[in-house]
């Protein structure tokens, strides 16, 4: 890939919370390689307020461009429109913001609603007409994920009255949590006789659960269907051994569409789309768990 | 003669802590123009009854008045605001406060909305120097020694008092210069027509400047008289419930024997604390050490106990070169230390009075070895009643204790441990007549035992009375040694007070 | 006697029961026990297994706070030895015991470090264990790159969800260790030493006792037992999670011995109590989960418990109490102030 | 010199220090425009910090501040844009709601004699709950007074922009210096750090001084929240988690004693800046993963506060032989 040797950017990341995130880090990384880029790496640790001083530090220093994975959509404003007047572009990744839309390149993200769309569709579809009484594990409560993928699965199941989410609790997006919460459910909802699919915000909690379901003697992906969201490898021999049932891909190659628009931008002046929209692809059982596993290696897992 | 309007008057005052009954049925009258001296054994309520009387404490059932009229202090603030000050048994100031701070605090002077420091500095040193204080007022009050943060304590109470001047055991670390400073004051104030309470162990300073007495025994007044024609003998009985034995073997120290050398300090210094100095213990002999305020009498202690570690020096134990470098070693060696302030090296105010009476011997045997509780039982009750501490019994926390029992609680603990060397620095503060004998007529024993002993006392009296041998300090160095007959109190203030200029500047 | 019934029945108790009560309201099951696989299982059972991390952790920072201590960092330990046991017994394939030497060793060392630091640098014992409350978790990190290492080692993993004689492993392990923890400290001398050095450090030395090895001492345990609860935590979900295990625990840890009656200032403590302490909040969360509360008021919820509880402790109550018990006695006063 | 002042100093020279040596490493940390970024990013932090330096030198904690700007940030941002009500009187509202929280959690402390560690740990839920019941999203604040607030800025030469909410902080820190040294409040406060129980016999009065304590604490926690709404325009629920730990840290190393009754206002700031150096750096080396910045932001936490100790340490060898002295006449 040409376009961006020698060019520095910086790169303001949330934080390493997850395997997904640790991925996104990496994929980065390689990217920025590849592309030939000095990349200028700064985590976040969770906080917006670091990020905005990555920002500000960035604009002081003079980068060329910089990557973006907001912490949260709202309070960019100000400093983005610092880094407009110092006429460095800025790529958002991985989710959109609420800011004019013209202080910024172009947002490379999912559309985290769909994926919860694409969670519920799924379910809808496998469970038909019979009733399904369906325990959610929430990511972290105020999160914009857990907000927007519990949207997007309500929106699935809203006009099937069949399918109800009896019980949802937060698991934090850990899988501590998720075992620990899925172990709630299962005491208060008949030791897990009542229920019929879980939901989890993401995968690691459905890794949990998954053990929490086994422990108490039932078959996860049988006697209760799972289905998650981001794909993540762990989550593949489950997919295999048949104890989850579905996953739906966040990519966290975000990074790779971000270098191509900064290149035509920088040195074409090419404006990119607003918004470029990653896939929400549906996995199951029939789609090679094993070999995609194996693929997804490579994308920095 | 005092008017027959008393200012503040209690009575019928009753306080309990928990089941336990401190105070029963107890009435004081201060009368203006008057020192009032409240007398009696360690424990016997003295201070909780000041606590009362200053809001500090509520009382059970009592009525308190103060010009006649009915009071019923809240807390030591509205007490301030009334007009009594008041010094509390230990010293209750704040450390980490200027010195200024502590004078004025609460009541600091203003200007423009903010405290005027420039104003509170010069209104300290103006306020100390009648105390022949002349210290900085901005140094933090703790680089001081206890002395002179009781004389900050005592000029802190006497200018907020307008009414009644109460002060707790104000003489006990303090030596006799201060204590002719102290006297003079009150006696200006009593002819101000002020109302003084006056708590003390040492009689002599009674007779001095008291017009009459309040005796408390085990919570319940035994009486009041004034001092006139009230003769030493009738004042002890009153406070103990029996006679004293009369302390005939005044001069002990003099006829002893010192036995074999038994701990050997070589060219010990300390820069700044202690001018190098050589020291030899025998065996069977007391080591009295007098000196003034800040004289170096504790740093010399704390140096020979490991606390400091001395710049130069050797030490020789028994025959055998040893080394300090902490208190541990100093145990090991069979040393003990009693050291001065009780509130902060001394007691463990949440133990328990056995926890704290085997502390020491059971860190001398190592964690692994505990004692058995029966062991531990039979161990505080041996010192409980060999020392008479007054406590509802050796499970009670020694921080409810009164401050001359757990002096005693600290005494205990190490002569439980059997020293070989037992160093006390100043082991009589707060400690009652009664127990003050018995607690000489025990350095003596255990001398006679062939225990080697170092005394620092501020009671010439006293150091007289036992010493084999007497160190007087002065400026950080040993300035004389007196031995035999030569030991008289006059012959130490003499020592202590020539060359004047070479006092601390 | 006028002792309140406050010192006979601790409140502790009270709380833990009174807690268990609303728990048993909210949702009529939850005291059902019953056996499959020859285990035992129910509410109250979870209760004691997914306490027992923070009990745990308890356990070792009583003794700390005795000393009038704090250790921030336990959550980071635990991180940091679940990461060197999950990628020793999942790599090379590590004996166990191995692998759990290395673990509690590592734990052992992050809580030497602390030791030092706070008593032979003299540095303040927060400030000290937030340094390693900050690089703790980065180490674990690098350890394990960022990502979850699972592993499938049966007996590591038995330490998570295996079970003793029908209870969970880690109840067992916790009770053993809050067993032997406690017997250690009242059968020898240490518990006494801790005690006074906690109260009054300087007066413990001119007494003779080592306050600074005690000291080091308490730290490096508290660090050992930050590791056992980080074997225990990895075992339970498979997989060493160096971001997230322990996160933010240190609070419960704390509040666990506190509640239990273990004063911040130092001095007496309890390690049963500090058990039971740590029971009370996880009675708290697991009544949160079989509630069916939407989890935006979990906060509410445990911040009115813990409210509740101080209440229900503190001395005004107490006074109260015994002012309404007999109404006959003047000017009941429990504890001068 | 005194040698309560020590502490202080060891600290700004520390900080000097490191900062000309993070300047040789990289020349453009050397601009007004850090300096400026440096009051502005920490503005919400240095503000809560005064509060929490009045907390610590008490003798106390105050866990609850990183919940109380969450929740100021999203109540003001629920009253703008949801009640349509203007901002200032929204800052009125939720500093008056703020301060009564922090006065009650004083009052809990004071009368109910419970540790202020765990009474604050309350109020960090119970503040972080409450606004998960304003709302669970974040939410944008557009209003023409945030506008007018965010153009109130002072170019410094070099391009380095004072900011409201820099100046803000330093007006705070300036008030916040001369209360705390110079009004009897500040002794009060100092007094309950030395300690608790002399203060009350010496008159102090204890009940009001604690509930005042933590009503300014949470205030200033509160007026944090306003400088984070006014930073990012927003209210976002999970804005501030860990601050309280970044506040105390800055405290810390500012040299007040967690244990209470030592330490300056001023340290407090230092302490700010070089947390907020810290991060700098970092964002400027621009090389580390995320786990060994962890590693990096611990290992300078621990070169500055180890070498502060040394310096105190060497300086007071040095005192110990000029120790005040009593002098007699
Ligand atoms: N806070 C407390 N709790 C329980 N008991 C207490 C408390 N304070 C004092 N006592 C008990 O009250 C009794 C009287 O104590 P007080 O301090 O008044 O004696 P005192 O006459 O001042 O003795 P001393 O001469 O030793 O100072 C003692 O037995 C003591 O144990
Ligand atoms: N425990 C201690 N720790 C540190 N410094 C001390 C200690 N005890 C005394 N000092 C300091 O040593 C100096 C002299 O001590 P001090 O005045 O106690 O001497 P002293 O001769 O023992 O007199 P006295 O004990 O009668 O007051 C004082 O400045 C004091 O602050
Ligand atoms: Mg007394
Ligand atoms: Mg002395």
């Amino acid at each position: 890939q040409e376009g961006l040797e020698g060019m520095t950017i910086g790169f303001s990341q949330i934080g390493s919370e997850s395997g997904w995130r640790a991925a996104e880090t990496s994929v980065t990384r390689q990217q920025a390689e590849e592309w030939g880029v000095n990349l200028q790496f700064s985590d976040a640790q969770q906080r917006q307020e670091n990020q905005i001083r990555a920002i500000r530090s960035f604009v002081a220093q003079g980068v060329d461009a910089i990557l973006l994975a907001p912490v949260v959509a709202t309070g960019w404003e100000e400093v983005l429109s610092e880094a407009k007047d110092a006429d460095i572009p800025v790529v958002l990744l991985d989710r959109g913001i609420e800011a004019p839309e013209d202080l910024y390149l172009t947002s490379v993200a999912s559309d985290q609603v769909l994926e919860g769309r694409v969670a519920g569709e799924w379910l809808v579809e496998t469970v038909g007409d019979e009733d399904c009484r369906v325990v959610e594990l929430q990511g972290t409560v105020g999160s914009s994920p857990a907000i927007n993928r519990k949207q997007g699965f309500e929106e699935a199941i809203a006009d099937h009255a069949n399918i109800e989410i009896v019980r949802s609790q937060t698991g934090d997006f850990t899988r501590a949590l998720g075992k620990q919460v899925m172990e709630g459910f299962l005491r208060a909802e008949n030791g897990g006789q009542d229920i019929c699919a879980l939901y989890a915000h993401n995968d690691d909690m459905a890794v949990g659960a998954i053990q929490a379901i086994r422990e108490a003697g039932l078959n996860p992906g049988e006697d209760i269907l799972v289905v998650s969201i981001d794909a993540v490898p762990d989550i593949s021999p489950a997919i295999a051994a048949g104890e989850a049932n579905a996953t739906v891909e966040l990519t966290p190659n975000m990074a790779g569409p971000a270098f191509e628009a900064l290149a035509a931008y920088l040195n074409d002046g090419v404006e990119p789309e607003k918004f470029i929209i990653t896939e929400s692809r549906l996995y199951t059982a029939e789609d090679d768990p094993e070999g995609e596993a194996e693929r997804r290696r490579d994308l920095g897992y | 003669m005092p008017d027959p309007q008393p200012i503040l008057a209690a009575s019928g005052i009753a306080k309990s802590f928990l089941s336990h009954k401190v105070l029963d049925d107890v009435g004081i009258e201060l009368f203006p123009g008057e020192v009032h001296a409240l007398l009696g054994e360690n424990g016997a309520g003295k201070s909780t009854l000041i606590k009362i009387l200053t809001g500090a404490y509520t009382h059970d059932a009592g009525t308190i008045t103060l010009d006649g009229q009915p009071i019923h202090p809240r807390d030591t603030r509205h007490a301030q605001e009334m007009g009594i000050g008041t010094v509390y048994q230990e010293v209750n100031l704040l450390p980490n406060m200027s010195v200024a701070d502590n004078l004025y605090i609460g009541r600091q002077p203003m200007k423009w909305g903010l405290v005027d420091t420039r104003k509170m500095q010069r209104d300290a040193r103006a306020l100390l120097a009648r105390y022949d204080l002349k210290i900085d007022p901005g140094a933090q009050l703790d680089s001081f020694s206890v002395a002179v943060q009781q004389i900050v304590a005592i000029a802190r109470a006497v200018d907020i008092s307008g009414k009644v001047l109460i002060l707790d055991e104000p003489t006990a670390s303090l030596d006799q210069h201060e204590v002719e400073i102290l006297f003079e004051i009150v006696q200006q104030l009593k002819s101000q027509g002020m109302a003084i309470v006056f708590i003390t162990h040492f009689l002599d300073q009674v007779y001095e400047i008291a017009d009459r007495v309040t005796v408390l025994r085990n919570g319940r007044r035994v009486g009041s008289r004034p001092i006139e024609g009230l003769s030493r003998m009738d004042l002890v009985t009153m406070m103990l419930g029996e006679a004293l034995e009369h302390e005939d073997a005044m001069r002990i120290g003099v006829t002893r024997k010192p036995g074999e050398l038994y701990a050997s300090f070589k060219d010990y210094s300390l820069s700044g604390k202690a001018a190098p100095f050589d020291l030899d213990l025998h065996k069977g002999e007391i080591v009295g050490v007098a000196g003034l305020l800040g004289s170096g009498r504790t740093e010399m202690a704390r140096l020979l106990f490991g606390i400091d570690r001395p710049d130069t020096g050797q030490l020789t134990v028994a025959g055998k070169p040893a080394r300090l470098n902490e208190p541990r070693d100093a145990i090991a060696l069979d040393f003990a230390f009693a050291p001065e302030d009780r509130k902060l090296d001394g007691i463990v105010g949440d133990l328990t009075v056995r926890e704290n009476i085997m502390l020491a011997l059971q860190a001398h045997r190592g964690w692994t070895k505990p004692m058995s509780r029966a062991e531990q039982a039979e161990l505080a009750d041996r010192y409980i009643k060999a020392l008479d501490i007054r406590c509802t019994g050796p499970e009670q926390p020694v921080k409810f204790l009164s401050g001359g029992n757990q002096q005693k609680v600290v005494l205990a603990r190490w002569l439980a441990t059997n020293p070989k060397l037992l160093i006390l620095d100043e082991p009589t503060r707060g400690i009652d007549v009664g127990a003050h004998a018995e607690i000489i007529r025990m350095i003596n024993r255990l001398c006679d035992d062939g225990m080697s002993l170092l005394v620092i006392s501020s009671e010439l009296d006293e150091i007289t009375a036992y010493s084999s041998r007497v160190l007087v300090l002065r400026d950080r160095a040993i300035a004389g040694e007196l031995t035999g007959e030569a030991i008289t109190t006059s012959a130490i203030m003499e020592m202590i007070a020539s060359e004047p200029e070479a006092r601390p500047q | 006697m006028t002792r309140s019934i406050f010192s006979v029945v601790k409140p502790q108790f009270v709380a833990l029961i009174a807690i268990l009560l609303i728990n048993w309201m909210l949702f009529p099951g939850f005291f059902n026990l019953f056996i499959r696989d020859g285990r035992v299982y129910g509410s109250l059972i979870d209760v004691l297994n997914r306490g027992a991390p923070v009990a745990i952790l308890a356990i070792g920072m009583t003794a700390v706070i005795a000393t009038r201590g704090v250790d921030l960092s336990v959550g980071a330990v635990m991180a940091i030895a679940g990461a060197v046991a999950a990628t020793m017994v999942q790599g090379d394939g590590n004996a166990l015991i191995v692998v759990l030497a290395a673990a509690l060793g590592v734990g052992l060392l992050c809580g030497l470090w602390n030791g030092m630091l706070v008593a032979t640098l003299g540095l303040q014992p927060i400030i000290a264990t937030l340094i390693l409350m900050v690089a703790g978790r980065g180490i674990a990190q690098t350890i394990t790159e960022g990502f979850i290492v699972t592993f499938n080692d049966p007996g590591l993993i038995f330490l998570g969800s295996g079970s003793i004689l029908g209870l969970p492993t880690p109840i067992i392990i916790m009770l053993t260790l809050a067993l032997v923890t406690t017997l250690v400290m009242r059968l020898t001398a240490l518990g006494l030493f801790i005690e006074s050095v906690g109260i009054n450090r300087s007066a413990s030395s001119y007494a003779g006792l080592r306050a600074r090895s005690l000291l080091i001492g308490v730290y490096a345990f508290a660090g050992f037992c930050a590791a056992i609860s980080g074997i225990i935590a990895a075992a339970d979900i498979r997989g060493a999670d160096a971001n997230n295990v322990g996160l933010w625990l240190e609070l419960d840890a704390i509040l666990a011995v506190v509640i239990g009656g273990t004063s911040l200032m130092g001095g007496r403590f309890s390690i049963p109590m500090s058990v039971i302490g740590a029971l009370i909040i996880q009675a708290m969360n697991t009544g949160i989960l079989v509630s069916g509360f939407p989890p935006e008021f979990n906060l509410l919820v445990k911040a009115a418990l813990i409210i509740i509880i101080l209440v229900v402790q503190s001395p005004l109550a107490g006074r109260i109490w015994h002012f309404a018990a007999r109404p006959r006695t003047k000017r009941p006063e429990v504890s001068p102030k | 010199m005194n040698p309560r002042y020590w502490p202080l100093i060891a600290t700004i020279t520390i900080f000097v220090l490191a900062y000309a040596l993070a300047v040789m490493q990289f020349p453009a940390l050397f601009s007004t425009r850090v300096l400026g970024n440096l009051l502005t990013d920490n503005a919400f932090l240095g503000v809560a910090a005064v509060g929490m330096t009045f907390v610590i030198l008490s003798g106390g904690i105050d866990l609850s501040v990183g919940s109380v700007i969450a929740f100021s940030s999203v109540l003001i941002a629920v009253l703008v844009t949801q009640l349509g009500i203007h901002p200032l009187p929204a800052f009125a509202i939720t500093l008056l709601a703020t301060t009564l929280f922090g006065a009650s959690m004083g009052a809990m402390i004071h009368y109910l004699e419970v540790p202020p560690f765990i009474v604050t740990l309350a109020g960090m839920f119970l503040a972080r709950g409450l606004t998960f019941l304003l709302t669970q999203d974040s939410i944008s604040v557009s209003h023409d007074f945030y506008t007018w607030v965010r153009g109130f800025y002072y170019v410094m030469p070099g391009g380095g922009r004072l900011t409201f909410n820099g100046g803000l902080m330093l007006l705070v820190f300036a008030i916040g210096i001369v209360v705390c040294h110079r009004t009897r409040f500040g002794a009060y406060v100092y007094a309950l750090g030395g300690n608790a129980q002399s203060a009350a016999l010496l008159g102090v009065p204890v009940a009001r001084t604690t509930i005042g304590i933590y009503a300014v604490s949470s205030f200033l926690a509160g007026l944090s929240g306003v400088v984070y709404s006014l930073y990012t325009s927003s209210g976002y629920p999970l804005a501030a988690v860990g601050v309280e730990l970044d506040t105390i840290a800055a405290v810390v190393i500012g040299g007040t004693l967690l244990s209470g009754g030592f330490g300056f206002m001023l340290g407090s700031l230092v302490g700010v800046f070089i947390q907020g150096m810290i991060q700098t750096y970092i964002v400027f080396d621009g090389t580390l993963s995320s786990w060994w910045t962890k590693i990096v932001i611990g290992g300078l936490l621990f070169g500055f506060i180890v070498l502060q100790r040394i310096i105190i340490a060497a300086s007071k060898r040095d005192w110990r032989k000029k120790k005040v002295e009593a002098v007699r006449a």
